[in-house]
Formats: structure tokens, C-alpha cells, sequence
């Protein structure tokens, strides 16, 4: 049928002659223009800004009192374990999960290090690791049900909080270990609570986990296959399964390391509290939500950096703090931490709107 | 000849729908196969089925003569099968590069990439932009632009990109050209010629008829779900092969039968 | 086992080593007496709901009775007209019924008293110093609980600050309070509500807690700033963790109560009713059965009377 | 350039010679098939299913305990706050929202009905439509929030939670208004607890109302063009956009109505426990998401049924009475919970996959 | 003769990108318009610009020489003007007849529709199974199938036919042939020239060449976000038109000022 392929190819040639790469009118940028083009290539700039915002406009309110090393580290502090917990939160939210078990695994990998220490005898090591192995084995369970049975992850940690507060409670019999027990015996539990002073600010080991924690994996998922094929996964599995991605592994694993993680806020935990007490971490569910959202990560996967995430659990503690300061009592900080949750991601949605 | 990817009764139901109905498919090694049919007809349920994207519910696939059964695209990809889905199977938020290499990303050599296991982004984002480049898409401005920022042209042009780019024994690709301007159409029909002859065989499939009659050895006409007959495009005019797919007209008994 | 008497006990929560006590304590006296117990627990300190639906179970099952630790003292009367009505007998614990005639029978602690024990113990062991203390106070959460409410404002009342509406708190002008922070009743939340008094006044020497994990949590805080041991933290409850605090200067003083003995006590009195319809009296002069509060400490001062933390060790439930 | 059409037209037309409706091979079905086939068709009969075989489970266990007129409509009445609230969680989740101020818009209304009847004065009619219209004017700001501002429906209701929570709490100044006044001075208050007997089964008017409730949804939802508009607005808001739905006055208006129906599961709620008590609904959100997943309305919106809902409420209530009933105590009965929440929803998927 | 649609200074950038650069764009009543040009040219945004889907950074748009500012495509709509996108704008999970009504459903007469607000769904599936059948989509077996388990072409005819059946003014169809077969393309065509007779002029964005100057009267070359010149089918050839849209050739002088 040569006739036809020629008729069809003789006015297709004509595309063939001449070729240009595209340039179009490169407008040009004030300092506005070259902010907002930051902020349109790193979004996660955007809680930074409004961090920087809350932070300033209470110094202005409150002077020294607020501006002082003491204010400013003890807000690391409050905020260390949910932001660990949040790091572990928004990896799984990353794949377009959640993890409402997050809270429990915490509490129980940290009760798991204390009973088996002081019911069982073991050395403080062991005991840790043990703590440790529980929280990747139950995180591994999650991922199991989320990407094998095909659950949703809503209702498989939803149902897994639940079973592990229960053993939880079970297990311990409610029953806390003293500060004064732990640091005679096994002081190596209370290490993410030892303190250093750099400057006046005393931070703590766990803070600097923490902040290590974070920056770990801010690279890991921007810079490795792995961290890729997370991102991948949340955005679409079924074209992340269909360009070659091991979606049900990549999602096993997800699950597991945020287990893991949340054992480490575990041993944090112990390290805050000075005490292994099983009635802890009953908000870390929606707080670390709370922090990966206003940190600009979609609920929907796919979307966001994990560097917002820790700049939203700062921006929650600052307010806290800060409003606590004002003297705004208890009932008042709860509703004005509501009102300024709502605000700060209305000026995150405006920023990124301005940044087009 | 033995061919070197080969269905045989495929079925592939959708609740009522049935999408492959007792479905036969031969790919021979080296050649263009055209698939052609109707809207619907079940040519990407026909794809799919055989490069693990989905599980038929009955039939058998071979490879070189040996029975396969992928369970999913990844094992069809290790198998050396690279697909191009009419749903492109891109992740929108990613950016050109991230896509292109998804699943099989560059890891920068030394420490960095063996210990911290950081990705080559310079070498990847060079690879994408010179395959990119190959396909004609010249008007795509920054090469690490989210795909879903892409025109429809484009992102089709990327998934093509990538196929080329790294199938080893098979290529498959579903409506290639659909979106794509009459330049970049002509450089992936091109691309065609230049993958078959590396000795690479290519299923395409096409709505196309100049494009399908230009570059295939051989036309599966595809219908209601089956093969209907494989057709010479040098011994058959393409009045016969849409009156053949539109059901206008019967196979000839040796086409019906081949 | 179909013939045995069968009771129920429902506990605000099933977390508090409180109320883990007093579910063993009424396990063990269950099993003393042959009476077959069940237990039931809401999900948190508040939880009406639950406790609802746990006594239309036991209706629903047949209970001859039914303890009872209400969340929501004036809500639940309903819930327990209803159980009574069915021919169960309800014994409130731990907190009375409001009004308190709607329980057959009340084994409680006064919490109030519980509270006015330490805020006196802590006046006078502050001696001239309280009349510019410095006082920050730790309650439960800002749902205001009516144990939470009482014990707060016993403290109050006992060191000697004008209360206000004695029904809430947080309604105090008295400028030696620094403020009112939440802690959720343990470690974690008792350590940042310490820490956020703390910004709002460095200078907080006495601190109330509204039991002790919250005041270990506290400690923990002070401790971090070098202060653990120019602040007097007091608190309630009694728990044994609590009392060996005690000892060890963690807390000065707190208020010790007795769940294992209400249990057991509730317990009999269902044994009781279930063979002899016979209902238990109140402590004459009380319109309840006072199960007592201890003062426990070891720095006794002149006016209140405590016990030593020996004593309170012997008696406590953990 | 007609010789080039013609060309075109040559092959073609080939295609209009003739004409022929697809019909392909319908395999039989026997009773399996057709069963899965009406599975199919009404993805909700699937918790149903699930329901009626935890029924059975426990009716077996259990015996004439659990299958008494007197606890299979306790459970109806046990369900019934959660019941209503869920369908109000269906609408929102069905626009690929969530709304987690449902428990305190639900309390708030209640609190606001028995406050205005008794501190104000108001005649009760008035009262209940004040609370009414509180909850209506929360949802709508919620609705306006994520509709005009683009906020996050997590943020917006999670600090709406708050902030509503907190108004609550300072409002009431955490007084209950106990029963026996409600009683003698505004029997209305108490209306949706009103009992009557239907054959030895006791139902209330909050019973029925939210089975009419449901009923009433899900004929809206299916039939008419608003409730389609509700699901293309879940499934892709940008496609519904496009093909002309008003997305942001659905969303409005899904999440106003939402307020309202937690308001009328404000006015059920002092019928049920019979005083206005500003503690309660604390767990309204969780139980409530709960019973739409279990249901299987999907949380990234646009799929499932609000019927799924009622089963899903359902499903929870029969395990937690059941279980209650069989004598496991608190923590044994939320570990159990756990379990059978992940085990309904596996078995939900299963019995999908089989229906395919 | 004024324009019924127009276009002056549009500009639209995302970011770095420039999708529209200062570009002007006429259509006349009861003409077929068709805009060519590469991929990525800008011609989606184009049109998107012009029925509201997004809102040009500059620029005006004027529906019979009167200034328009759409916020919506509801407003485009309600103007008169029905598009199809590229992206097809369907809802995946509803049904064919459920997305073909989306916002303008029929309600039942009588009590239960006008009371009740009932939905009339035999009406409303009677109606779309003509509107299939007329462009020939017999493959599709189930009209209450939803959007998402159709094929490529299918999904893409139902698109089409939504926009021929409602449109009233003007009617903008972005590529609606590119996944369609041999037949239903024809179909297509035939619909477009069907709906000309009628009156309403129509924006036919196409890579076709054979169809576009088959059924165009005017044909708009895009090119680098701006129309470069707007061509006579009947006085140039295919060959030129590719030449002009992607760069080989100058436009004359008379048709870029056209
Ligand atoms: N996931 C699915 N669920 C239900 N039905 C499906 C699904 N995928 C495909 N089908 C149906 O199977 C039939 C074949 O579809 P398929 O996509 O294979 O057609 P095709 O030949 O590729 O058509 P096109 O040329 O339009 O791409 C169609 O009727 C389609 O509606
Ligand atoms: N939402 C967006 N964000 C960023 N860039 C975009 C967006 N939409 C389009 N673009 C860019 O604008 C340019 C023009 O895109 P457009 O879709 O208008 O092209 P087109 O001419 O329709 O191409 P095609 O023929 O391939 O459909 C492209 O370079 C594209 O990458
Ligand atoms: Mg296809
Ligand atoms: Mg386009």
C-alpha cells in the first residue's frame, strides 16, 4: 500500500525541515518574583515562613519572655515527641495512608523497654531492642493488611490502635515505673532525656534526634530510588505498579519504619517523662496529623516534604507556648489553637497561591 | 518460527463485560504486529493480559515458547517486555525524570551512591532530556517539571520516551501517537523503524490505518473481544482492514486461520 | 454460671491505677464470695456514653447489681433510675450521684476533702510564705470533670484562696495563682503543663496536681530546671508509686484514698441485697459511706491530721 | 486540498458499510452467580451481610440473651447517636472530606437547646431551633472554609473541633442540666427519647429518626441531581467542575446540612441520656468514621453508599454489646473490637473480590 | 463581521512556563475553526482560557463582541458554550448517563419529580443511548457501566456526545478524535459538519491533518503560546500548514495579520 504511506508521509515531511527548542518571553524578577520562585521549587518553605511569622509576632508580643533560650528550647522539647512521631506519620501518609496507631505503638514499645528491664531482669540493651523489634513487627502488621489484604489504612491502625492500647494496658496493668526506679537502675532508658547545653539553650538528645531524624529522611526521599518510589506510590500505585514499582513492598516497608520510628519516640518518651507510663501518647495520633497537614503534606499522598512536617509541629508549639504565655488559660489556648491552625494553613494556601 | 510472545484463549471478564473472549495473540520475533479494532474491542485488555498488568481469568501466555505467568507489569518489565499503557501509567506529581526512571533509577557512583545511596540526578536528568529530545519535544521547558503539568502530547511523548529507552526483547505500544502533533508522531513512527532494527519486536497499537500500513509486517485485526484474522498490510488495501474490523466484511479462511 | 449472683462494676476508665485497683479489689472479694462480677470501663475520664450502654448491658444480663464510678454524676441518674427500676441495686464509688439519693447506697471518698487536706497542709508548711506563694495548679483537662473540679477547689479552699464559683475552675482572682494547666492525669501531659507554668512564671513554688503521675510528670519539668527541691508539689490519690514519691520528697504530701476497700465493701452490699434484700447504711451524720481519706506525709504540720508514710505505704493499692 | 480528504475518506469509509450491536457471550449463572451479581450491583448489601453473620455468631453464643426483642433493640438504641452523626460523616466523606467537628457541633447544639431553654428562658421550640441553626451556621462555616478558602477539610474541622469544644466547655461553664429538671420544665428536649413498644421491641423516636434519616440520604443521594452532584464532587472535583456542577456550593451546602444533622443528633442525644451534658459526643468523630469505612464508603470520596453506613454502626454495635454480653471485660472488649473491625472490613473485601 | 468568540492579549503562565503568550484568537459564527499546532503549543490553554476553565494572568475574551470574564466553566456554560478537554472532565466512578447529565439532569414530571426532585432515569438513559448510538459506540454494553471501566475511545466518545447534544452557541472539541477508531472518528466528523448545519460554530483542536482540513473552513495556527497565522484550508496545503506550525516556514504576510 506504498501509495498510501506516501500520500500520508508527503505533508507529515514537512514537519521535518527545520527545528528551534521553545523560548518563550522570560519575564523578569524583583526580590518578589525570586521569593516566590523559591517557594513554587520548595514548598515546604512555605510553614518555615509561617513559623518564622508566629515566632516573630509573639517575641513582639511578649518580649523576652518568649525570646529567650529557655522559651525557645523548652518548645523543642514539648514538641520532640510528636515531631518524631509526625516524621513516622508522614511517611505513611506520603503512600496516601494514616497511621492512627502511631500513639500506641509509642506507648507500647516504651512500655515493652521498661517491663522487660524491671519484670523480666534484662539488660537495659535488650530490653530496648525488644521495644524496638515490637514497634517495626506491629508497623510491619499494618503494611502486611494495607498492602497484601488491601485494607484501607484508615480502619487496619484504627483497629490496631485499639489492640495495641488494649494489650497495652493489659500487658502493664496500668502500672508506671518511677523516675527514680529507671535512673538507679536503668539509666540508659532515660538517655534520650540527658540534656547539653549549647549557649544557654539546653537541648536534649532526643531534641537532636529529632532534628537528625528529620533531615535523615528529607534526604532518603528525595534522593534515593526508595524515597521516589514512596512518593510514587502515593501519587498513583496503580500507575507506580504499572511503570515498574514494588508497590505492596515499598508499602510493607513504609509501614514498618514508621513502626520503628514511633518506638524510637518511644524510648524518647521515657527519656521526656523520666517514667514508663502506659497512659502517655494519647493524642500523638492527631497531633502528628495535625503537624504533617499544616506542614503542607496532602492527606491524599503523594504531595509535600517532611521538613513542613517538622515546621508544623513547631508552629503548633509555638502557639501553644506562646498563648499559655499571654496568659490565655486553658479552655481559651484550646480554642485559639484552633482558630490558629486554621490560620496558619490559610496563610501556608495564600503563600502557595501568591507563588502560583 | 516459534513466536516470541504468544497468547493463547484469553478470557477476561469485567463483571458483565467481557473484554477478552477465548483470545489469541502471536508476536514473531523482529516484527511490527499491528493491533487494530474498534473502540472497545478489547485491544489494551489484550495488552495487558500479556504483559502482567492484568490476570486473565483463563488462557496461557508464552515467552520464547515457555509458559509464563506474570503476576504483575514488574515481572513482564524483568521478563524484558516494556509496555506503553493508554493510561500512560505516569505519577502525576513526579517530575519527567522521576517517571522515566521509576523502578530503575541511577545511583551515583563512589560513596555517596554506594553507601548513601544518593541518585545521579545529573546523568538521569541528561538521559531524559537526550531521549526527549530524540522524540522531537522540544517544547517541553523544564525537564524536571511535574508531568502533570505536561500538555497531553507531551506526557505521551515521555511514556513513549521511556519505553524506547529501556525495552530489551519486546516493546508494546497502546495508541503511541493519540495525543501527539504530526512532528512528534513522525519521530515515534521512526522510532519504530530504529527499534525493530536493533531486532527488538513491537506490538502497536494504532487507530491510525497510514501509520499502521506504513510500519507493520503484520495487522492483528482485533473484535468483540478476539482475534478476528492477521492480515499482510502488502497484500491487503486499508478499505479491507477497517471493513474488516468494523465487521463490514468476513476473513479470507487462510487469514482467519493464520 | 447462670445461678450465681451476679454484679457489675463500671469505672470511669479501666487506665487509672485507681480504677485498676478497685476492679481488684472487687475481683477479689468476688471470688471470696462466689458472686460473679463484670466489669466495664469508658474509653476516657468523661466517657457518659459508655457507662450508659455498660448498664444497660447489665440490665440486659441480669445483674442483681451494680458499682458504679460515674463520669457524669447528674447525667447518669437517669441511666440508674432505669437500673433500679429493673430491680438492681446501684452503688455509686469513689464519687457520688448528684443528687446522691439516686444511688441505693454511696462508698466514696469526699474529694473535696481530699483536696482541702493538702491546700491546708500546704499553708502551713509554707507557714508566712503562703501569703505570697506562688501557686500553679495542674488539673485534669479542660472538660472539667466533677473529681477534678473538687479536688482543685478543695486545695483552694484548704490554702486559703477565695474560690470563686466553687462548681469550676479557673474563675479565681486570688493573684497568687500563676494559672491552671491541663495533664490529662499522667506523666507526659503533668510535665508540660509544668513546663508552661513554668514560662509564665519561673518563681511557682507550690504546686497542685490532680493525682500523681501528673505530679511526677511535674517533677520531671522542675527537675530539668534545677527547682525539684524549692517546690512543693501536693496531690491525691494514694497509689503506691505515689506514696514511695512521697517518701522520696517527689511530692510533700497527698491525699490517700481507698478503692480496694469501696470495691469490697460494694461488693458485700450485693452479696447482701442479692440474699436478703437488705441495702447498706451511710456513715451516721453523712448522707454516704465515707471510706476515708489519709493525709499522707511525712512532714507533719499542726491542724491537719495525717499519717506517716509507713502507715500509707501499708495501705496503699498499688 | 480535496484530493487529501479524499484520500482520507477512501479507507474510511469502509467503516460505514455495515452495523452491529456487540453481543458478547453471557456465561450462566447459577445461585453463587447471581448472588455475586447482585453484590455487584449494591456494594452495600455487602456490611450488610457482614452484619447479619455477627448477628448470627453472636445469637449462637449468646443464645436467647442476645436474640431478646429487649437487646436486639437496645442495640438500635445503643447505635443511635452514632447512627445519625455517621450519616452526617457519609455526606461529608462522600465529597472526599471529613469532618471531624461532628461530636462537638453534635454537643454544642445540645448544650446550646438546654442553656437557652434554661438560663434564657426561651420556650423549647425555639430553644431546639436555635441549636439547630448553631449547628447548621458550624457546618456551613466548615463548608465555607474548604469550599471558598480551599483549606484542608482535616484542618478545617479538626480546629473547628476545637474551637466549638472549647466554646462548648465555657459556655455551659461545664454545668449538666440534669434530667429530672428537663422533665418537669421542657419535656420537648427529651423528645427523641420517647419510647414506645412495637411487638415486646422497644424503639424511641431517636431510633426512628435515624432510620428515617438514613432512608431519606440515601434516596437523595441516588435519586435526585443534587445527591450525583455529592458523589462528582467526591469522585474528581476538577472534572465536576468542568462538566458543570457548582463544587463550592455543594460543598457548602454538603457540609452545612452535616452541621444540621449533628445538630438534630444534639436535640437525640438528650433524649438518649436524658440531661444536657457538655462532656458528651467526645468520641463521636472516631466512632463515626469508623462505622462509614466499615460501611465502605471509600474515605478519597465518591464511592460507597450511605445504607453501608447504617451497617457499618450497626456492625460495631451488635460486636460491642455482644461481647460485653459474653463478659470480656473493657480492655479485652476494645482489643476484641479492634480485631473484628479489621476482620469485618476483610471480610467486606472479600466478599467483593468473590463478586468481582 | 464581528466574531461571535474572541480573544485579545491572552497570556497565562504557570510558573516558568508560559503556556499563552500575548495571544489573540477569533471565531466566526457558524464556521469551523480548527486550531493546529505542536504539542505543548498552548492550544489546550487556549481554550481553556476561552471557556473559563482557567482564568488568563491578561488578556480579554468577548462572547459576541460583548467583554466576558468567566469564572467558571459553568459561566462559559450557561453562555452557551459546551467543551470538550482534553482531559474529558468525566467523573471516573459514575456512569455514563450520570456524567453525560452532570448538571443538567432531567427530574421526573408529576409529583415525584417536582416534590421529590426524582431523577428521571429511563428518560435520561434512553437519551444517551441514542446519543452513543448516533456516533456509532455500539461496543459499550451497559449504559450504567461507570466512566472508569471503559476504554480509551469509548470514554472519549461519551465526552463528545455530552458536548454535541447540549451545546448551543459554541461548541470547542480539544482533540476529540485522537483515541477514537477508524469508525467512530468518522462518526465524529460527521457529527461536527451535522452541528454546523445546525447553525453553531464549532473549535475543533486536531493533529489530524486529513480531518482538520476535511472539515475546517478556517484554520488558526498556534505555535510558542500565540497564534502565528490563521490559513485558508482550501488555498494551502497540508504540507504548509505542518510547516507553519512547527517553525519550517514563515507565515505570508496577509495571513498572520488575518
Ligand atoms: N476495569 C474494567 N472494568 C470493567 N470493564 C472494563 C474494564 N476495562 C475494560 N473494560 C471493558 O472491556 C472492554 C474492552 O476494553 P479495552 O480497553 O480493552 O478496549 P480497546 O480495544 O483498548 O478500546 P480503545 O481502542 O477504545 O482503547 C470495553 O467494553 C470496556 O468497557
Ligand atoms: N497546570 C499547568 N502547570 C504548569 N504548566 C502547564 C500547566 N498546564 C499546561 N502547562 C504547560 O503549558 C504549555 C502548553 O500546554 P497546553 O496543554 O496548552 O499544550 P497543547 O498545545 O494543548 O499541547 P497538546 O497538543 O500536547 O495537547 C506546556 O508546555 C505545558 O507544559
Ligand atoms: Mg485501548
Ligand atoms: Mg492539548
Amino acid at each position: 500500500m506504498s501509495e498510501t504511506t506516501q500520500s500520508s508521509d508527503s505533508y507529515e515531511s514537512a514537519a521535518n525541515r527545520a527545528e528551534r527548542v521553545a523560548e518563550f518571553e522570560q519575564h523578569n524578577r524583583g526580590f518578589v518574583g525570586r521569593l516566590q520562585h523559591i517557594l513554587h521549587l520548595n514548598p515546604s518553605f512555605v510553614p518555615l515562613i509561617v513559623l518564622l511569622g508566629s515566632i516573630l509576632m509573639f517575641g513582639l508580643l511578649l518580649g523576652s519572655k518568649f525570646f529567650s533560650p529557655f522559651a525557645l528550647t523548652l518548645i523543642l522539647q514539648q514538641v520532640q515527641i510528636v515531631g518524631i512521631v509526625a516524621a513516622a506519620q508522614s511517611l505513611v501518609i506520603l503512600t496516601a495512608g494514616i497511621d492512627l496507631s502511631v500513639g500506641a505503638i509509642m506507648v507500647f514499645s516504651s512500655v515493652v523497654m521498661g517491663q522487660f528491664t524491671f519484670r523480666y531482669g534484662l539488660p537495659p540493651t535488650i530490653a530496648i531492642a525488644c521495644g524496638l523489634a515490637v514497634g517495626t513487627a506491629i508497623g510491619a502488621l499494618n503494611g502486611w493488611l494495607v498492602a497484601r489484604v488491601k485494607l484501607p489504612p484508615f480502619i487496619v491502625t484504627l483497629g490496631m490502635w485499639q489492640i495495641v492500647l488494649a494489650t497495652n494496658f493489659l500487658y502493664s496493668a496500668n502500672e508506671t515505673i518511677r523516675s527514680q526506679d529507671i535512673e538507679a537502675q536503668a539509666p540508659l532508658l532515660q538517655l534520650f532525656g540527658a540534656k547539653f547545653d549549647v549557649g544557654g539553650a539546653v537541648l536534649t538528645v532526643g531534641v537532636v534526634f529529632m532534628l537528625i531524624l528529620v533531615f535523615v529522611l528529607a534526604y532518603v526521599l528525595k534522593h534515593t530510588a526508595w524515597g521516589r518510589h514512596v512518593y510514587a506510590v502515593g501519587d498513583d500505585p496503580e500507575a507506580a505498579e504499572l511503570s515498574g514499582v514494588n508497590v505492596k513492598r515499598t508499602l510493607i516497608q513504609v509501614y514498618a519504619l514508621a513502626g520503628l520510628i514511633c518506638a524510637f519516640a518511644g524510648w524518647a518518651l521515657i527519656g521526656r517523662i523520666g517514667s514508663v507510663s502506659p497512659t502517655s501518647g494519647q493524642l500523638a495520633n492527631i497531633e502528628s496529623i495535625t503537624a504533617v497537614v499544616i506542614g503542607g503534606i496532602s492527606l491524599f499522598g503523594g504531595r509535600g516534604s517532611i521538613l513542613g512536617t517538622l515546621f508544623g509541629a513547631l508552629i503548633v508549639g509555638v502557639f501553644t507556648l506562646g498563648l499559655r504565655l499571654m496568659g490565655a488559660d486553658a479552655q481559651w489556648t484550646y480554642l485559639l489553637i484552633g482558630l490558629l491552625i486554621i490560620a496558619a494553613v490559610a496563610v501556608d494556601q495564600w503563600i502557595r497561591k501568591v507563588s502560583g | 518460527m516459534e513466536p516470541i510472545l504468544k497468547g493463547r484463549n484469553l478470557v477476561k471478564r469485567y463483571g458483565r463485560v467481557t473484554a477478552l473472549d477465548h483470545c489469541d495473540f502471536d508476536l514473531m520475533p523482529g516484527e511490527i504486529l499491528a493491533v487494530i479494532g474498534d473502540n472497545g474491542a478489547g485491544k489494551s485488555s489484550l495488552i495487558k493480559a500479556v504483559s502482567g498488568a492484568v490476570i486473565p481469568d483463563e488462557g496461557e501466555v508464552f515467552l520464547n515458547g515457555e509458559k509464563v505467568s506474570f503476576s504483575s507489569p514488574m515481572d513482564a518489565r524483568d521478563a524484558g517486555i516494556e509496555t506503553v499503557y493508554q493510561t500512560l501509567a505516569m505519577s502525576p506529581a513526579l517530575s519527567i525524570t522521576d517517571n522515566m526512571f521509576m523502578g530503575r533509577e541511577i545511583r551515583k557512583s563512589g560513596f555517596m551512591g554506594k553507601w548513601l545511596r544518593q541518585l545521579d540526578r545529573a546523568a538521569m536528568e541528561k538521559f531524559a532530556r537526550d531521549k526527549l529530545n530524540d522524540l522531537g519535544l522540544m517544547t517541553i521547558q523544564n525537564i524536571n517539571q511535574a508531568v502533570e503539568t505536561l500538555s497531553g502530547g507531551q506526557r505521551q511523548g515521555v511514556a513513549v520516551a521511556r519505553a524506547a529507552a529501556f525495552g530489551s526483547k519486546v516493546i508494546i505500544l497502546d495508541e503511541p501517537t493519540a495525543a501527539l502533533g504530526v512532528k512528534e508522531s513522525r519521530k515515534v513512527l521512526e522510532l519504530i523503524q530504529d527499534v525493530k532494527s536493533r531486532g527488538i519486536p513491537i506490538i502497536l497499537i494504532s487507530h491510525n490505518m497510514p501509520h499502521v500500513f506504513e510500519v507493520a509486517d503484520r495487522i492483528h485485526v482485533h473484535r468483540l473481544g478476539r482475534r478476528l484474522c492477521v492480515i499482510d498490510p502488502k497484500k491487503h488495501t486499508m478499505s479491507d482492514a477497517v471493513a474488516l474490523m468494523t465487521g463490514a466484511k468476513e476473513p479470507d479462511a487462510q487469514d482467519a486461520a493464520a | 454460671g447462670g445461678h450465681a449472683t451476679t454484679a457489675c462494676l463500671i469505672t470511669k476508665t479501666d487506665t487509672n491505677p485507681f480504677f485498676v485497683k478497685m476492679k481488684e479489689g472487687a475481683t477479689a472479694k468476688a471470688e471470696e464470695l462466689g458472686v460473679e462480677l463484670k466489669t466495664f470501663a469508658g474509653k476516657f475520664d468523661g466517657d457518659h456514653e459508655t457507662q450508659v450502654q455498660a448498664i444497660e448491658t447489665c440490665i440486659l444480663d441480669g445483674a442483681k447489681g451494680i458499682l458504679l464510678t460515674a463520669s457524669d454524676t447528674s447525667s447518669i441518674t437517669s441511666s440508674v433510675q432505669q437500673a433500679r427500676d429493673a430491680g438492681l441495686v446501684v452503688i455509686a464509688l469513689d464519687t457520688p450521684l448528684n443528687p446522691i439519693d439516686a444511688a441505693d447506697a454511696t462508698f466514696a471518698t469526699d474529694n473535696y476533702r481530699a483536696g482541702l487536706l493538702i491546700g491546708q497542709w500546704a499553708k502551713a508548711q509554707m507557714g508566712d510564705a503562703a501569703a505570697d506563694a506562688k501557686i500553679g495548679l495542674l488539673n485534669i483537662n479542660v472538660s472539667q470533670p466533677t473529681v477534678g473540679v473538687l479536688r482543685n477547689q478543695g486545695f483552694l479552699e484548704g490554702f486559703g484562696v477565695d474560690l470563686g464559683d466553687p462548681s469550676k475552675w479557673g474563675d479565681e482572682t486570688d493573684p497568687r495563682i500563676v494559672g491552671h494547666d491541663v495533664s490529662d492525669g499522667n506523666e507526659e501531659g503533668g510535665r508540660k503543663g509544668m513546663e508552661n507554668l513554668l514560662a509564665q512564671d519561673a518563681e511557682i513554688n507550690v504546686v497542685y496536681t490532680i493525682n500523681e503521675p501528673a505530679a511526677a510528670g511535674a517533677y520531671e519539668a522542675l527537675k530539668a530546671l534545677g527547682r525539684e527541691d524549692d517546690v512543693l508539689i501536693v496531690s491525691v490519690d494514694g497509689g503506691c508509686p505515689g506514696v514511695q514519691n512521697v517518701a522520696e520528697g517527689v511530692i510533700g504530701a497527698t491525699s490517700q484514698q481507698y478503692p480496694l476497700l469501696m470495691a469490697s465493701l460494694g461488693i458485700e452490699a450485693i452479696k447482701n441485697w442479692a440474699e436478703n434484700g437488705q441495702k447498706p447504711e451511710p456513715t451516721p451524720g453523712k448522707d454516704f459511706f465515707d471510706t476515708g481519706v489519709g493525709l499522707v506525709t511525712d512532714q507533719p504540720v499542726d491542724g491537719v491530721e495525717s499519717i506517716s508514710v509507713e502507715e500509707g505505704l501499708a495501705k496503699c493499692w498499688g
